[in-house]
């Protein structure tokens, strides 16, 4: 892999930047793989990567129906925690921000990986008393979490409101140190450029439009680039994971709604840390680059159109102002959409089904984000081997039979 | 925002109304032999296809009726609809003419974003 | 500083008989009103009034209106007040307006930050991507500070904006979106129809780019364009269902002919002009049955090396700034072109007195009548040519022209000329922005070399330039049409227009001839051409993109952040479009555009939330004793909309304090609560029991008239949703009641069952919550004390017995009086008529002061209850408990269906080792477990994770059993009573506690339960 | 018994201590008005409608999203079978008899919301533009007119809009909205009055709420 380095910069900056080489292999399809990966999420990325590396199956690709990281790892507000309620979540988000921690190293590609601090707040008691469930659940399962009273929230975050007659005072937050946020692209970008260079195909302005099965296993896809066959199909398509799942009749307790968000005009740094709220329901970061990056609530309808609608906003900027008075004057630059996959747990699937060889890695609904190494490395696993490890184990489908649900709405928050 | 026709009120806005998912979902009678699967079928599983869903609202401000309404999920195209009851009426749509109906330059609603070759103007 | 020595000596719409100050960087200035900012400040001859993002070059003022990428500075002299990145072009002077540089330091023209300029070719497109990649949490710690402090532009407002702002919803049949010719006739069309018309222009006026004309050498039916606008302002004036809104800005173009629209009401007024009643900024929320987009062109820049210098201006923002603010950008500009339109701007020049450098076209033919004004005017003529490079630092000074060969290639010599401005032309681009919101589709357009509206979507259409229909005579005609056919689709018959006759109307811009790049003796990599101004993206920066493989348009983007900025690429975006087609070999088409989001250009927060900020943020919803509870030092919590009291704390009284003796005074003495809040249902019908049989866990076939019954309801999920009392007012008649957070969701949910499950059912249902006011008397004088406020009332319990209920009368008002209670102490609940509520409420404690009554709040409600082992949904319970995890198996009925059911027996939730409630008791009966705390078995947590039993759903120090007391979800805690276990604390040593029934009422006097020394109770 | 010293009950709406308000003449003006006899009436009109005639002398709205008026006596549609019924103060219990014994036989429910609700009447020539700042509804003549129902949010709070009557330009409409959001909207309406001069209104606000959480105060 060519190296990326400060001493290579100089070096091209030196000579016109002439001998940078594309970052993945813009690949064709072959006749077959030994599976198959669709969707160029963060997710289907993340998965060919740990295919590749651990598993060594290079003999893989990864069908993108776009441009890869186009799909919601391309519009999502890039919060990254790992502070779930319960043991199965703990685990795989923890696993996550794990290898998040690493994930610049080893991908040779910086993906700015931010830890700044997660505020989750708490407005009323009801809230406070889940929150703080929360962080001792979180401190036995060994992921960082703590409670900030209202004054220490204050301190950690000066630009926030901490009004006693508010409509929605803050009582106390939960703070996740390392929690923070990322540059997205890159994740995409970085993974796929390490998983091209073992030889995985990457293919783009590809889009899967069946599924081939013999005798209730799979035996290849179909593309607008024509049949491929695979023995082993992955769904990693968030927001199209109905889609593809209908294409096998594998039904799923997905539901696919519009998630929006905005960012301000580019600012110089005010926002600390990120701050998530429930009771008025919005969320905030400053990037890298200095937009205020806001998210709210999904829209309350099912819709694959990528927009949403405008009183959703409306709701978010008056709860943002109330809770961040000094955001009033600024501007809105953008606002765009995504569709998210949302299970009635809150939580995963990542699961094998009743057709052999389509297995399914979907429903990380408004927080998949966060996931996306634990998500890719655990699905690597279970395409390999034909069975979930145990950070899968929990979210495989049959708890929507059984009722054993992860129920993490509280966890999960506003949007993640 | 849509405008949804309250089958009762007449045109209003998306927001006077509640959502309420999938329509046509009945509720199995208890049985004892029902399997978990069923039941589990009932709870939770759905269709929620990218194309014409047939889906429940409830008129929230309005006359606090429940009705039910075709859309065509991958355009947001409201394309009927009709009371409790009543079975669903034929209706065109423009459907995704792949299963994702989006154009390979881009992902997402880019489908619509420009006339390609061949393509009516 | 009195002279304005760019002011042209006359023309332009300022009122130059008025002067106005504004300061810019702490220097003041005369400017006129109907000035922008940035004419006030070329009236100055300012042109650098900013640095770019990334590599901190100087930045002019590229655009006359909000397209203008570059010219960002911030507004306001009060840090509350401060409006950062606002573009010049399109703020309005004003008398008294502080503006000043942003994203410098330690000023505009001495900024440190421009060392980055120095070290740019080491920071191309993505190189922190490639680099800052050091150890776990160096970025954060070490490179992500120095990034984001280099980065961002202006900075952030102080809290406390003094402004007001408001939204307003209007429908409308047809709304007419820009306010230049087209538009106009379109307005003036649909208008005369009697339809409901709007016409909005974003700028302070009408009339587009006809007020960016030459006003003696244009006409529209011989009258000149300023009058002859205001002469249709005059006619829609008259018309009462014609709302003409200039400064508003149509931003978002939504589902269903939904479009925002943001009026600047007051933002070009002093400070101190700004009208109290009026809002700073509107957000207009409109349905329009049909949309006329006459939004206009944009022009684009031209692409070569050193394009950026402030002074490069583009041709058509050249000519606003004279016609219509009477500014000379430069005394001697030079023009830049590839089309005709760089041609009519410098003869404008000309004539208004510039010395015209050089007209410079990359074009080999031009068109003859140009070339012999050209000749006449003497302008020099630079045929076939191009720019390779510019110098000047504030402002240009000089270019450097070399001929351009037709295969693509510069000549050696050419020239150096002279200038102090450069006036570019790339051709026009149809503005279709808000058609692209609309899920229009483009269509490319090759003559336009740019893409127009192909197929419309919604309700719309599309006039004038926006519509590619660039001369003016046809964008008139075009612009009449679209609102007499938009006006007919709304159902209006056309009222009549006749199309002006124009004089002078300009032959447009010609044969465009687009190169993505201008060719330059240069290296490419040498080279540097900006496309994205703002976010400082050169070509090159492009070049890399598609080589390193970034060449989709979308990653190109994403790569570079071309067209991220705050104008969103709206006159540069089709340069890069182009470029990357370039690149790629590729056809437009192909490559494609990146997505036209909203808004159309920025909009303010507060504008978006309208008038829901400060007390009209969400409702506070009160009861009638609300006034009360205020003045009697209650402090409050909210309860899903509600607020409620949460204690009466007095003076010298903590919260703790106060919820202990409220909570013992209920039961020593007598206690009572506002329970207004509490859901309450009307349901009547002849099947109204079997419907209550289908909604709850438990029978209801057998309640007699006159008694209650306490239900449990579930989601289908078999999960504990709500609970509580109904009261059977007759054999098909029910008072229910609800928690307070869930009294809407519990409606909306039955009336769900009746309409679309159970239509069979003959049952009604209605919401009463508020027609009563609810006092809930408790403790042992509440017997007393209730026989003395109630006319003729026996309160004996043994009479009046628990779960029962009876109409009654209070100094002769109806009430109803249920003896449920939630303490399990001797209750009555008072309901009036919620008029009479702070009546009765004021008379209990009137009349309980010799019981020694107090009133209580929610949380000592919350922690008698506990004592008596009684629920609280939602948080002993959380979407995961079933009515066996609570162990209250006695109100599951056996047989008949309910709600949530068949969950019950599901594998998982049938299991009999699921997490139970139980009550915990610490083992030291001073120490109050925190809620949240989880209970694990050993009493030394190993390494994590740490297997956890369960957790502390309530606890509280209770007066009354004289101990502290909990409940917590554990698992198995049904066999598991009397158990020794250990509860965590945050990291502390964890504490032993005993596992026990949940009614600690019934343990203490059973004297199951170790007490606390006396002094205890007074802590 | 009741106490001498209680005092006689006193009857107070929600918005008592507000004042009518009224902007620069002839634009606005708002008033609560007090103590009307108001019920909710769950009826089929088709199985009952006749029955409640006989019983109240009152027609039920022919169409949805109307009303009729009788004297002092009205019944405005909500839903297809969903009714507000209004009469003077006072003929509350009159009419909850009738209805009860005209209607035995049929499937009905008539339940008292005099209290539930208030009533603001919202006035003016401006009261169209005012009510437009709150709801979606189109509320212009041709869209809205005398007579007309509509139930709507309004900023927040979901209420019934009523145009019962005009004349001159100059609409009177009643807005009904549950007690507990009276205060809110009154401090809504008074606010988008204030382009036409309504008065400032001191909103119900500043409730003190603890701003540290309590369950870790406990322990
Ligand atoms: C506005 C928004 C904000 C969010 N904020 C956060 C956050 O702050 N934190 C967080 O943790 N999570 C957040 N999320 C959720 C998170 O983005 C997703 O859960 C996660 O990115 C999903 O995984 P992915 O990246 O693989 O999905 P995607 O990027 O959507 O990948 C799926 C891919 O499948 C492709 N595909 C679909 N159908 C086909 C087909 N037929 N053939 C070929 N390819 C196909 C799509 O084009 C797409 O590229 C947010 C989401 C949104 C929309
Ligand atoms: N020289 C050329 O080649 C050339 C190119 C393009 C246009 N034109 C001229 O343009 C004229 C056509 O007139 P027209 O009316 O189509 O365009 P116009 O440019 O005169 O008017 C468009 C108006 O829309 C407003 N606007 C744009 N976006 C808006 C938004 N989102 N919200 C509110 N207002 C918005 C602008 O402020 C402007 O006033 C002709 O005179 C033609 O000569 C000439
Ligand atoms: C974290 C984050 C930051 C963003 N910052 C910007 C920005 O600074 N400027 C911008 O124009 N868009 C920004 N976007 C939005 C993208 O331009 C784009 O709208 C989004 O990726 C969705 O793609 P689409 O609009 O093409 O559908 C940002 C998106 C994300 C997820
Ligand atoms: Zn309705």
């Amino acid at each position: 892999m060519h190296g990326y380095n400060v001493l290579r910069l100089v070096r091209e900056g030196l000579t016109g930047h002439k001998g940078w080489q594309p970052a993945w292999r813009k690949a064709e399809p072959k006749s077959s793989y030994d599976a198959v990966i669709i969707g160029g999420g963060g997710h289907g990325m993340a998965t060919a990567y740990y295919l590749a590396k651990i598993h060594g199956m290079t003999n893989i690709a990864v069908i993108e129906k776009g441009w890869i990281g186009g799909g919601n790892a391309g519009r999502n507000t890039t919060i990254i925690r790992s502070n779930y309620l319960y043991d199965a979540s703990a685990a795989i988000y923890n696993h996550a921000l794990t290898l998040w921690k690493g994930l610049s190293r080893e991908l040779n590609y910086n993906i700015m990986m931010s830890h700044r601090g997660v505020l989750n707040l708490a407005h009323d008691e009801g809230e406070a008393r889940q929150l703080k469930r929360r962080v001792e659940a979180n401190r036995l399962n060994g992921v960082e979490a703590e409670w900030l009273e209202a004054k220490e929230v204050k301190a950690f975050c000066p630009p926030i409101s901490v009004a006693a007659d508010a409509r929605y005072p803050v009582i106390g937050a939960t703070l996740q140190r390392d929690g923070g946020t990322n540059r997205h692209d890159a994740v995409v970008w970085g993974y796929a450029r390490a998983a091209s260079e073992m030889g995985v195909d990457i293919i783009e302005q590809c889009e899967v439009t069946g599924i081939a099965t013999e005798k209730g296993a799979v035996t290849g896809i179909e593309t607008t680039k024509g049949h491929i066959a695979t023995p082993k199909i992955a769904s990693v398509t968030a927001g199209h994971t109905s889609v593809i799942a209908n294409m096998v009749g594998v039904r799923l307790p997905i539901e696919s709604h519009p998630l929006q968000a905005l960012v301000s005009e580019p600012l110089k740094p005010v926002m600390p840390c990120v701050v998530m709220s429930n009771a008025v329901h919005v969320y905030m970061s400053q990037s890298s680059k200095g937009e205020l990056v806001i998210g709210a609530g999904i829209d309350p309808y099912l819709s694959y159109t990528q927009r949403g609608s405008l009183d959703i906003i409306e709701h978010q900027m008056a709860a943002l102002i109330e809770l961040f008075p000094f955001v009033s004057r600024l501007r809105m630059m953008r606002q765009w959409g995504g569709i998210v996959d949302v299970c009635p747990d809150a939580s995963p699937i990542i699961s094998a089904t009743e057709v052999k060889g389509f297995y399914v890695n979907g429903g990380w609904g408004t927080g998949g984000w966060k996931a996306t190494p634990g998500s890719g490395h655990a699905m690597a696993d279970l395409l390999a081997n034909d069975r979930p490890n145990a950070i899968a184990a929990p979210f495989t489908l049959e708890r929507f039979v059984t009722g054993d649900l992860v129920a993490e709405h509280g966890a999960a928050a506003v949007a993640h | 925002m849509f405008v949804i026709t309250c089958p009762y009120c007449g045109e209003r806005d998306l927001s006077e109304f509640a959502y309420g998912g999938e329509a046509h979902i009945a509720r199995p009678e208890w049985r004892e032999d029902m399997s978990d699967a069923e039941w589990a079928e009932f709870l939770f599983m759905r269709t929620n296809p990218k194309g014409i869903l047939a889906e429940r609202w409830m008129h929230a401000a309005g006359c606090r009726r429940f009705f039910n309404m075709l859309r065509n999920t991958a355009t947001d195209d409201i394309l009927a609809v009709y009371r409790i009851g009543e079975t669903p009426p034929k209706v065109e749509a423009r459907l995704p003419a792949t299963p994702s109906g989006e154009a390979p330059i881009g992902s997402g609603n880019d489908a619509v974003k420009i006339i390609q070759p061949g393509e009516g103007a | 500083m009195g002279k304005q020595p760019y002011r042209a000596p006359k023309g332009g719409l300022v009122q130059r008989n008025r002067v106005i100050r504004f300061t810019f960087d702490g220097r003041s200035y005369p400017g006129h009103p109907g000035d922008t900012l940035a004419s006030a400040l070329l009236a100055h001859g300012h042109h650098m009034v900013a640095r770019s993002f990334k590599y901190h070059r100087p930045r002019g003022i590229l655009a006359a209106g909000s397209e203008d990428p570059a010219g960002l500075v911030t507004i306001g002299a009060d840090a509350k007040r401060r409006d950062p990145n606002t573009r010049v072009a399109e703020q309005e002077l004003y008398d008294g307006l502080v503006a000043s540089s942003q994203n410098c330091w330690p000023s505009l023209l001495t900024d440190f930050g421009a060392i980055n300029d120095a070290f740019a070719r080491f920071m191309p497109a993505g190189f922190y991507y490639k680099t800052f990649k050091g150890p776990p949490g160096t970025w954060t710690g070490l490179f992500e500070p120095i990034i984001r402090a280099a980065a961002g532009m202006g900075r952030a407002p102080e809290p406390g904006d003094p402004d007001r702002y408001e939204a307003i919803n209007r429908h409308c049949d047809v709304l007419v979106v820009g306010g230049g010719p087209a538009g106009l006739m379109a307005a003036l069309a649909a208008g005369r129809s009697g339809a409901r018309v709007i016409l909005v222009e974003e700028t302070a006026r009408l009339g587009g780019s006809a007020l960016a004309r030459d006003p003696d050498r244009l006409a529209f039916d011989g009258t000149q364009p300023a009058q002859w606008v205001a002469d249709i302002e005059k006619e829609l004036a008259t018309m009462p269902e014609v709302t003409v809104l200039p400064r508003t800005c149509a931003f978002g173009y939504y589902a269903n002919n939904f479009v925002g629209l943001w009026e600047k009401v007051s933002d070009h007024l002093p400070e101190d002009k700004r009208l109290g009643h009026l809002p700073r900024q509107r957000l207009w929320r409109v349905r329009a049955r049909e949309v006329v987009l006459a939004t206009g062109a944009l022009e684009r820049p031209l692409v070569f090396h050193e394009n950026d210098r402030p002074g490069v201006m583009l041709a058509g923002a050249v000519r606003t700034f004279l016609h219509r603010y009477g500014v000379m950008a430069g005394r001697r500009p030079a023009i830049f072109t590839n089309n005709d339109s760089g041609w009519v701007a410098a003869f404008d020049l000309a004539r208004a007195g510039a010395e015209i450098a050089a007209i410079i076209d990359v074009r080999r033919e031009m068109s003859p009548q140009h070339l012999a004004e050209a000749a006449r005017l003497g302008i020099p003529i630079h045929a076939s040519s191009t720019v390779v490079a510019t110098a000047g630092y504030r402002r240009i000074r000089q270019v450097e022209v070399r001929p351009l060969h037709e295969d693509g290639t510069v000549g050696q010599g050419g020239s150096k000329i002279a200038c102090d401005v450069l006036a570019v032309s790339g051709g026009w681009a149809p503005n279709v922005a808000l058609f692209s919101q609309s899920r229009g589709k483009l269509a490319w357009d090759g003559e336009l070399a740019a893409f127009r509206p192909g197929l419309s979507w919604q309700r719309e259409r599309s006039a004038g330039a926006a519509n590619g229909t660039f001369a003016l005579a046809d964008a008139l005609a075009e612009g009449a049409r679209a609102g007499v056919e938009a006006a007919a689709a709304a159902g209006f018959a056309s009222g009549d227009v006749t199309v002006p006759e124009v004089e002078g109307a300009e032959p447009g811009q010609g044969r465009i001839k687009v190169m993505a790049e201008l060719p330059s003796h240069l290296p490419a990599h040498r080279r540097r051409a900006w496309i994205d101004l703002q976010d400082d993206v050169t070509a090159k920066d492009l070049r890399l993109a598609v080589q390193e493989g970034y060449s989709a348009v979308e990653h190109a983007k994403r790569y570079t952040t071309t067209g991220m900025g705050t104008d969103q690429g709206k006159v540069v975006n089709l340069n890069a479009f182009a470029f990357l087609a370039a690149e790629r070999g590729e056809d437009p088409v192909k490559v494609g555009t990146t997505t036209f989001r909203q808004p159309y250009k920025p909009v303010t927060f507060a504008a978006l939330a309208g008038q829901h900020m400060g007390p009209h943020f969400l409702p506070r919803r009160t009861t009638p004793m609300h006034a009360w509870h205020r003045r009697h030092g209650a402090v409050f919590e909210p309860v899903g909309e509600w607020l409620r009291p949460r204690a009466y704390p007095r003076e010298e009284e903590d919260f703790f304090a106060a919820v202990q003796r409220e909570a013992r005074t209920a039961r020593s003495a007598c206690g009572v609560l506002d329970a207004s809040t509490l859901g309450k249902i009307d349901v009547k019908g002849p099947n109204a029991r079997e419907f209550l049989n289908r909604v709850y866990t438990n029978a209801w076939m057998k309640l007699a008239p006159g008694m209650c019954r306490y239900g449990l309801m579930l989601g289908e999920d078999g999960m504990v949703m709500d609970d509580g009392v109904t009261a059977c007012l007759a054999d098909d008649h029910f008072h229910m009641t609800t928690t307070t957070g869930g009294a809407a969701r519990v409606l909306a949910k039955l009336e769900d069952y009746l309409q679309t499950e159970w239509p069979e059912l003959k049952v009604y249902l209605t919401s009463v919550t508020e027609q009563w006011a609810v006092a809930s008397i408790c403790g042992p004088k509440s017997p007393e004390l209730v026989g003395e406020i109630l006319d003729d009332f026996d309160p004996d319990p043994e009479k009046f017995p628990f779960m029962a209920w009876r109409e009654a009368t209070m100094a002769g008002i109806p009430v109803r009086v249920f003896r449920i209670s939630f303490t399990g102490e001797t209750s009555y609940e008072i309901n009036i008529p919620a008029t009479y509520g702070r009546w009765m409420w004021r008379t209990i404690l009137e009349k309980g002061q010799k019981h020694g009554i107090a009133p209580y709040g929610t949380e000592a409600m919350h922690l008698l209850r506990a004592e008596k082992g009684f629920i609280i949904v939602g948080q002993d319970t959380d979407g995961t408990v079933t009515p066996h995890d609570l162990r209250m198996s006695w109100i599951v009925k056996k047989s008949g269906d309910f709600i949530g059911k068949r969950s019950l027996f599901r594998s998982d939730t049938a299991r009999t080792d699921r997490r139970q409630l139980v009550g915990i008791l610490t083992e030291d009966p001073e120490l109050v477990l925190e809620e949240g705390s989880h209970i694990v078995a050993r009493r030394n947590e190993p390494a994590p994770p740490v297997p956890m039993l369960g957790h502390v759903t309530s606890s509280y120090y209770s007066p009354n059993v004289g101990r502290s007391i909990a409940l917590a979800l554990v698992e198995s805690g049904g066999t598991r009573i009397g158990d020794r276990l250990f509860a965590t604390r945050g990291g502390l040593p964890t504490v032993p506690v005993r596992v026990t029934e949940t009614d600690f009422l019934s343990l203490k006097e059973n004297r199951q339960l170790p007490q606390a020394p006396r002094e205890a109770l007074n802590g | 018994m009741a106490d001498e010293t209680g005092g006689a009950p006193e009857r107070r709406m929600p918005l008592f201590r507000r004042q009518a308000i009224e902007g620069a003449p002839g634009t606005l003006r708002l008033e609560e008005l007090a103590f009307a006899a108001k019920f909710i009436l769950r009826l089929d009109p088709q199985a009952g409608g006749e029955a409640f005639g006989a019983a109240t002398g009152l027609d039920l709205p022919p169409a949805p999203l109307m009303s009729v008026v009788n004297g002092e006596r009205a019944v405005l549609w909500l839903g297809p079978d969903e009714f507000l019924v209004l009469a003077p103060e006072g003929e509350a219990a009159g009419l909850a008899d009738a209805v009860a014994s005209g209607l035995k036989d049929v499937h009905h429910q008539f339940t008292e919301v005099s209290d539930y609700y208030t009533c603001i009447a919202v006035e003016g020539p401006k009261a169209r533009k005012a009510l437009m700042k709150l709801t979606t509804l189109d509320l212009h003549p041709r869209a809205f007119s005398v007579g007309t129902v509509a139930g709507s949010n309004f900023a927040q709070a979901q209420g019934w809009l009523w145009l019962e009557h005009e004349a001159e330009g100059a609409a009177r409409f009643r807005l009904y909205v549950r007690w507990s959001m009276a205060e809110y909207l009154w401090g809504t309406l008074a606010e988008a009055g204030r382009e036409w001069g309504l008065p400032e209104q001191e909103p119900v606000t500043g409730e003190p709420m603890l701003t540290e959480s309590v369950t870790s105060r406990k322990a």
